[in-house]
């Protein structure tokens, strides 16, 4: 606690995103918390985990402070161990050899549905969002880790729009829609970190961040939530987390 | 361009091409006269990077109407080709001017108000319909965008329950543009092309499309492409027209030569993010009917920032 | 007539088949007299002919007496334009890049349908033969040529299996079978040139070779032929398409 | 093996393999335990070309029986694999030792009495097998095949109408060996391999198969792979086993590195084809059985002959 205005909101999300990756495992990572998050984890408790990135490479090694602006852009590249073409690098997800996707979210619904094409209704929308890119197929091939702010406009009962399908409308609509593979696995937040009931797919809290009270992630989720006993306090940044974190991100271009 | 085209007009076309072994080097102005209005055109490249930003500046100015666009991933060219009224509709995955910008305004104002289209696949299908067009087959299964509400907004594709196992499968109909605009690295005169690094859509979409228009850093000799054949990323006889255009994806990137020119595409969000009319009025005025020449208007863009993007572009070899 | 003796029955295949071919026409060749028969015609009449190879090979320049061995082989990549996987270089077929597909041919019947996989029941052939590789897709897919030796036992009624399909039972047989594109085009043998009738889509002499009579013809087709006052007689070959032929099969490995 | 493995099956196959960035460096003996009696093994290059005959010949050695066999085309390998009693089927597009010898008589011999089947499918449809493999797909539709009697008797493929076009297609099964073996120019410990020329359809194969043996004729350092990542054909998460065996494709070729040493070819045509079964058992105990390794099989074949062919193997790059 007494830390707490030691490091800033994306700071933890980067440092608890990074927790949830495993040594050994191959990510397809998105860019800015996500990309951070994996190099962060390369450099703390995964030095054999391989990042992939939806322009078309296999194992990239990113520089600190070398971040790239997009996963198309050559600094993605950068002592990677391959380069492919971007629609055989997304071709890898449906073949399985993909562990975990990890991306940001902008909207996120009860059943860890993201959606990042349409605010309101899509024949008449209040905002054109940019859409899927690789989102779709990242979530409907591989299991999921989302890294977002948490906000009471961004975690809705239902999204405007299922741009990233999570569980669907829950339960065995996912499988039946025909997704047999993969799912949400974790949602990495500001406030929380949440997994998914294994029965109903329904978003449950599994631990508190750090001086977060449940009261607070209630109050910023726009559905209930459902805490028990279980649902933990996470540890917070070590040192050693923080000061390789800003060594990664030295311009603090994404953890400001 | 959301139909599948017959298998017969395919190969119609393909073989009224001339597809003999000949040089085809033609000026930027020539090559964007292999463009009609109403063409569906695919573009390689994704998002900021070798994207053929000269091929598109050019048809800007030749005043083209009625394109119908496809690329993977769509940066600032997409508003470019809304803002100017070349194109009514975009078929991609995404859709703003980089991650870094956040929406873009653009796009926002086309899509919103009906005045353009933008119609949404993943990314996966997109590069499968190109794909399936490359193969000359009418469709490619895939295991994505079930379930989701971009299939919803999507019935030219279909499901189906695959007849060897009962799995639901996703039909994405072939892509297969009417010309494609693509830039490499380097070419020879016939249409040999190589492309470093980052390859994207660009194989497929040269295979998949009807004519090629490629615009090259720098074309090299047919002996030096005969050197090392398993270099060559695109063939001749795909190739309809090559325009030698150094730093021809300005103000974006091209693998290994530069990097974006960053303050450049910085003032231009700033500009376009502002006011998507007025302000990408402004902007064609000024880069695209302005200048006599890409040479004039990389000028424009100024050759600190060209060097500053070229020192960048080279150091992914420092290694 | 006075030549007759001074070339053999291949090498005047060779350069029959060389005389079907068209400046800037792209060629799916065989090797052996296909892949000659294209060399030479490159040096002739055909600078800008470009020879494929089922191996992944994309404009090859083949060197005097390095004829490869099979279509598999690094000598098939001399100085080409371009290499790339065996899949994608027979994609280019389907796709429709490809003018014409020239191969050698061990059994044919009227309809131009070829068998190179069983002699006799296929369920308990006589011979297995290799089999298609490439043929059946070079012969589905673009329209043939194909040179082989005029023998009865080779010119047959109905083939014992169709590897790779002609005109299949004629007429609009091929396209009802799913086949709309190409077609069997045309056949060079040591003693004439056929054609396919554009209606019953049957063999159809169009020039006797040099020296050659219509009986001799009959005698070794197994199958009716019609000749016609159109039936026509081909040239010899000249001095300059033989020598030409001799330099670039030195070892006289294909035209013996 | 002519079944659809259902994607439940083949994900759960993938998540157990360990995919980590490691070291699999082993020896020749150790790579043919990775592969099991009744196996469906994927072998890499074409006829005569980067043919892993190293670990065939472990293969053998090792006494692997009921192997069932996919490769584009079949050469020599073929012969070996039905001679010894390792495999009992071959699905392959053409099968004889090479164009050059006519028919091979130890294929003959067991196809045509059924002492082991020789499954035939066009060279493309083979190649979109392994294709739908590699992508995750239960099939691919083709255009050739149809109306020949080579579909006759594969009724593992199915016609179908295509739902856009109506134009009848064909869908080829996918398919996905338990292992694939596969000689590369050169990998790094990781499984990271480079292949140089003709790449045939190895990296299908090595994304369809759910384990992939590479033989190398050399390893180099993770360094070398990651100066050039777009020279990465095959990526290491795909790869369980790396064996360093230079001349690891004798007597066939290595492209840029060998040519077929046609001597000893030639010795093993004439004696097989004289008689498959006493000619075959003579050429296993003289080359298979007898040497105690690898290096003494090349000894048989004899120095001289390995110069000749890598002198004309290196020839490729005098251009």
């Amino acid at each position: 606690m007494t830390l707490k205005s030691a490091y800033t909101a994306r700071e933890l999300l980067a440092i608890l995103s990074a927790r949830q990756l495993k040594d050994g495992q191959v990510v397809f990572a998105g860019v800015g918390i996500p990309l951070l998050a994996a190099t962060l984890a390369q450099r703390l408790h995964c030095p054999g985990l391989t990042i992939l990135f939806e322009g078309g490479v296999i194992g990239a090694l990113i520089e600190p402070g070398k971040l790239p602006p997009s996963t198309n852009d050559q600094r993605c590249t950068q002592r990677a161990n391959m380069v492919l073409s971007s629609a055989d690098v997304l071709l890898l997800l449906q073949r399985g050899y993909i562990d975990v996707g990890f991306m940001g979210g902008a909207q996120i619904d009860q059943y860890g549905n993201l959606n990042s094409s349409f605010i309101g209704d899509p024949k008449k929308p209040t905002t054109r969002l940019p859409g899927t890119g690789g989102g779709n197929d990242i979530s409907s091939l591989t299991n999921m880790i989302v890294a977002m702010q948490h906000e009471k406009r961004r975690f809705v009962e239902q999204v405007d729009f299922i741009t990233s399908p999570g569980w669907l409308r829950g339960r065995d609509t996912r499988r039946e829609s025909g997704l047999p593979a993969g799912g949400m696995f974790r949602v990495v937040t500001d406030l929380a970190v949440f997994g998914f009931d294994e029965e109903t797919r329904r978003m449950k809290p599994l631990a508190l961040n750090p001086g977060v009270t449940r009261e607070q992630v209630q109050d910023n989720t726009g559905f209930k939530l459902e805490f028990t006993h279980d649902t933990g306090v996470t540890e917070p940044p070590t040192e050693h987390e923080l000061s390789l974190l800003r060594t990664l991100d030295p311009e603090r271009l994404f953890i400001a | 361009m959301s139909e599948v085209i017959p298998y017969s007009k395919l190969r119609k076309d393909i073989a009224q091409r001339d597809r003999s072994l000949r040089e085809k080097v033609v000026s930027l102005e020539e090559a964007a006269s292999f463009v009609h209005d109403g063409d569906s055109v695919g573009v390689g490249g994704s998002t900021m990077s070798r994207t053929p930003m000269g091929l598109i500046w050019a048809l800007i100015r030749a005043k083209r109407k009625k394109l119908s666009v496809s690329r993977c991933i769509v940066s600032s060219d997409g508003d470019l080709l809304f803002g100017s009224g070349a194109c009514e509709r975009i078929t991609t995955s995404w859709f703003s001017q980089g991650i870094l910008w956040g929406v873009s305004k653009v796009m926002r104002h086309y899509a919103e108000t009906g005045k353009a289209r933008y119609d949404e696949w993943s990314h996966m299908a997109l590069g499968m319909r190109f794909r399936a067009g490359a193969m000359g087959i009418p469709f490619m299964p895939i295991r994505s965008m079930l379930g989701s509400d971009v299939l919803q907004l999507r019935p030219e594709a279909k499901e189906m329950d695959c007849p060897f196992t009962g799995e639901k499968l996703l039909l994405v109909p072939a892509l297969n543009p009417d010309v494609a605009l693509i830039h490499v690295q380097r070419c020879d005169p016939y249409g040999n092309a190589q492309i470093d690094g980052l390859q994207f859509m660009d194989m497929d979409l040269a295979m998949a499309a009807n004519k090629v228009i490629l615009t090259t850093e720098r074309i090299i000799t047919n002996d030096q492409i005969r050197r090392a054949p398993d270099q060559t990323k695109i063939p001749f006889f795909t190739v309809d027209a090559v325009v030698e255009l150094p730093f021809g994806c300005a103000p974006h990137e091209c693998y290994g030569v530069y990097e974006p020119m960053m303050r450049h595409m910085q003032y231009y969000v700033d500009l376009v993010n502002k006011d998507p009319v007025k302000g990408m009025q402004e902007y064609l005025e000024r880069f695209v009917y302005g200048p006599k020449s890409w040479t004039e208007f990389l000028d424009l863009i100024g050759l600190d920032d060209l060097l500053v993007a070229a020192r960048a572009g080279k150091s992914i070899y420092d290694t």
